[in-house]
């Protein structure tokens, strides 16, 4: 049930429990945890480590799949930036490529999905649907604004993009794995 | 025995050459007349409008730009400003303008962190990239008079 | 281009009329491949029947049109054969008008099994009652929808040039 | 006999985006019911409230992969009721464009079915790689990877560009060097057979009151393409066969288009040779004058029907899509009654659905 981390309550005050108190450890043991992967060797190693294991959900909400399924064919090869090929269950994945339309129907299993994906997890919105409508903007069924429910780190212009530029918005979102903190998710 | 020949293809294609672009480091060629972003020839464009006016997704609003460079055929400086998370690139601005003021290129890396900072003002649009051939004045003729979409279209008459 | 219609069509529609004789109110033939029948709804399964005799075996489309000016919906069936090798080429419609406020016609499915979806979609675009459908149920839009149904002319989204 | 209820899709490891509702025993499917839906975009509606240029992107995006298909079938019935003829040019261009186009579509869906329905990743490899070089000549053509908007009333949007005909057929000369090596990893692969052969089996009679269309029609035995019975473009001056096969299984539907691209590079062989000179487009009013008309293309997928109404304005008064993907599946729940759950990703695959075209 725990998603990560973050969910639990924060001690109150973290610094107080890091105070060498002589022969006792006295204070939570995650604020301790955290303090310690949060030096910089030990944060780089882990965002390093977290940089090859992007694994995406397969969740094909729209067309804009036929090029996520191009990138991942032969000639463009995301494994090289340790991007598996889609796997089935969300357990495993790190992260949320939004691919295409979002429709009210498909929503709310969009959400489903999300809320089962373990920290820390990333999203991608590709193509114009998933950023904001597109070609269909002014439909009855569908949803033009998808980060209202999910936070997207990076967007993807094109309808469809082209599989280069999928590979260089998962190069931008590696960038930003490589700068942030790690609980900060 | 058909088993070991389907291995056997496998195995021969170990030996061929390798398919894959290195993308960020190796470039897959893209042809003249590629429909990436658009090129805006500041000089040309005489705001009409016309881009907007086709455009299938309100993709492009007509904005006043603050340049100090005048531009004899556009006094007011009223030029198209495109917000690409809507456009579907099928280029129809391009084949629609009477001035052959917009361009194709081959640029199509346009993935931002933020939604705001994919739009595109005229001055942005009028960066010309690398490599880049000017193929709506090539092929298409100068000022549009070449291309069906317009000479032929409903538009002219 | 508007190809007139040629001997063939002309030839198929002098057999429909001799087939259903007073069934159907019109059948004419516009354009080349093309054959349109009317129908009245009382007389519409007599008719799908004998078009069924006729050989058209399946169901390409089944389409509504929302005609606000006449307060009319018209239900449109297109059919065409597989089995024969001389209707292959053609698109016959079969047509019914239908009262706005409240249309309803009998189902069709149990004569061409294919119209079955696309009874269910003009029942949910149009809010057709198609009374015998053996599964008349939503098909495409979310659950809760609450609007009128999509494709009439009265639920409105932006206008655009 | 106590049944269970699976819930296949919408998230699920295959492709697509459609919920079966499986009710099983054991292992044996008693009942399936598609949920489709999910994709749903009411293009019809919108197509209403633009006009009939603007309506071009939008109505080829319900399948991208086939977007040529999508595009020239919405644009003949405006043609018919504008009275506008294409010239010989612009109709071969046509021809050209939808060959490649078929033969792109029908690689990714044998990619999909050999490469996630069935487990064969190397299927997916060849599919995918194949179709890339078919995609290059799509860019090089229109200037799009897949979503091209090539038609529009009255022609083609461009001319063949220099230097096409020699990479056309440097590049089918390279396909068809390629496909004995498909034929030999999967056709005669027992491993592959022996999971298609037999497997959901479509018999012509049921074929034709489901009224099903394209591939899946062709592997019951039944010889129908509206590219024989009713020609549009080019296809009544070029020389092709319609493949089919009697049996009805997954296998013979997968056959169909490795057949079906054998006869597409036939087609553009003779269309590249055979091209005329003169104008790719005639002049073409933007207005949809008042009557009706509908289209009829032979998509990768199966017949394609675009039904336009017109009011004399420059926006269709109704525009309705009739696409393969909705007509096969009726059969979906037809061939999934009485197979082992372990079949339904083979007999989904084979159908080679795609969902946004049947949702619209």
């Amino acid at each position: 049930m725990d998603a990560g981390p973050t969910t639990e309550p924060k001690a109150t005050s973290s610094t107080e429990g890091l105070r060498p108190v002589p022969g006792v450890w006295v204070g939570n043991l995650r604020d301790i945890v955290e303090r310690l992967v949060g030096l910089p060797p030990i944060k780089s190693l882990i965002n390093w480590s977290r940089l090859y294991s992007l694994w995406p959900v397969h969740l094909t909400t729209a067309c804009c799949s036929a090029e996520f399924g191009a990138m991942m064919g032969p000639r463009y090869d995301p494994e090289r930036f340790g991007m598996q090929a889609a796997v089935g269950s969300m357990r495993q994945s790190d992260l949320l490529v939004i691919e295409g339309t979002v429709t009210k129907k498909m929503l709310k299993r969009i959400k489903v999905v999300w809320e089962q994906m373990p920290n820390p997890k990333y999203a991608i919105a590709m193509g114009d649907c998933a950023c904001s409508g597109g070609l269909f903007h002014d439909s009855y069924s569908i949803i033009n604004e998808v980060e209202k429910t999910i936070p997207i780190d990076v967007y993807v212009p094109g309808c469809p993009p082209r599989p280069e530029a999928v590979l260089n918005a998962v190069i931008k979102l590696r960038e930003k794995i490589r700068r942030e903190e790690v609980y900060s998710k | 025995m058909s088993v070991a020949e389907a291995f056997w293809e496998g195995v021969k294609h170990i030996f061929k050459k390798t398919f894959t672009v290195k993308h960020p480091y190796q470039q897959h060629e893209l042809p003249d007349g590629y429909r990436g972003r658009h090129l805006l020839y500041l000089d040309r464009c005489t705001g009409c409008g016309i881009c907007a006016w086709i455009c299938p997704e309100k993709t492009i609003t007509m904005v006043h730009v603050t340049l100090e460079k005048t531009y004899p055929q556009n006094p007011e400086k009223r030029f198209p400003q495109y917000w690409y998370v809507r456009c579907c690139f099928c280029h129809f601005c391009t084949d629609y303008c009477p001035t052959a003021a917009l361009d194709y290129t081959k640029d199509y890396d346009l993935a931002e962190y933020e939604k705001d900072l994919i739009i595109w003002s005229p001055e942005r649009l009028s960066k010309v990239p690398e490599a880049h051939v000017g193929y709506r004045t090539k092929f298409h003729g100068w000022a549009g008079v070449d291309h069906h979409l317009f000479r032929e279209g409903g538009l002219g008459e | 281009m508007t190809i007139s219609p040629s001997v063939q069509e002309e030839h198929i529609a002098t057999a429909i009329r001799n087939e259903l004789g007073n069934a159907v109110d019109e059948v004419t033939s516009q354009r080349k491949d093309r054959i349109s029948v009317v129908a009245r709804k009382d007389t519409l399964r007599e008719v799908a029947q004998g078009l069924q005799r006729l050989g058209f075996d399946h169901a390409v489309s089944v389409s509504g049109v929302d005609l606000l000016e006449e307060k009319k919906i018209e239900v449109l069936y297109f059919l065409s054969s597989y089995s024969r090798d001389d209707l292959k080429h053609l698109v016959l419609s079969l047509r019914v008008k239908l009262d706005r406020e409240s249309p309803s016609l009998p189902s069709l499915t149990p004569v061409w099994e294919s119209a079955n979806l696309f009874e269910r979609e003009t029942y949910e675009m149009f809010g057709v009652n198609f009374e015998g459908h053996p599964n008349l149920r939503k098909l495409l839009l979310q659950d809760n929808w609450d609007g009128p149904p999509p494709l009439r002319k009265d639920l409105k989204i932006p206008e655009m040039g | 006999m106590s049944t269970l209820d699976l819930n296949v899709g919408p998230q699920h490891p295959g492709s697509g985006h459609m919920r079966i509702m499986v009710k099983t025993d054991g292992d044996l499917i008693v009942e399936a019911t598609p949920d489709i839906g999910y994709v749903h975009r009411g293009i019809e509606k919108i197509a209403e409230s633009r006009n009939i240029i603007k309506n071009i992107p939008m109505l080829c995006r319900p399948n991208i992969a086939d977007d040529s298909h999508l595009n020239w079938s919405y644009i003949k019935p405006i043609e018919d009721l504008q009275g506008v003829e294409v010239p010989e040019r612009g109709r071969y261009i046509g021809t050209i464009l939808c060959e490649i186009n078929r033969i792109a579509s029908h690689l990714y869906g044998m990619a999909i079915m050999g490469g996630i329905f069935s487990g064969h990743t190397t299927m997916y490899m060849f599919g995918f790689g194949d179709r890339e070089l078919l995609l290059d000549l799509h860019e090089m053509l229109t200037g799009a990877r897949m979503t091209f908007s090539f038609f529009v009333p009255g022609g083609v949007r461009r001319d063949l560009p220099k230097g096409f005909k020699e990479k056309l057929l440097e590049t089918l000369e390279y396909i068809e060097r390629h496909l004995p090596a498909i034929d030999r990893i999967f056709v005669s692969n027992p491993v592959f057979v022996q999971r298609t052969r037999g497997v959901g089996v479509l018999r012509k009679e049921d074929a034709i009151k489901l009224g099903v269309v394209g591939p899946v029609l062709r592997g019951s035995g039944i010889r129908c393409d509206v590219r024989k019975d009713a020609p549009y473009g080019a296809y009544d001056k070029v020389d092709f066969e319609i493949p089919t096969f009697k049996e009805g299984d997954s296998l013979s539907r997968w056959l169909v288009r490795f057949e079906e691209i054998k006869q597409s590079i036939s087609i553009l062989r003779q269309a590249i040779r055979d091209i005329p000179g003169g104008p790719i487009a005639r002049k073409a009013p933007i207005v949809i004058p008042t009557g009706e008309a509908i289209g009829r293309i032979e998509s990768s997928r199966g017949e394609i029907n675009h039904y336009v109404v017109g009011d004399g304005g420059d926006k269709p008064y109704r525009v309705k899509m009739t696409t393969g993907s909705l007509k096969n599946l009726a059969a979906l729940p037809f061939l999934l009654k009485g197979v082992r759950i372990g079949d339904l990703p083979i007999i989904y695959g084979s159908l080679d659905y795609w969902p946004v075209e049947a949702d619209r």
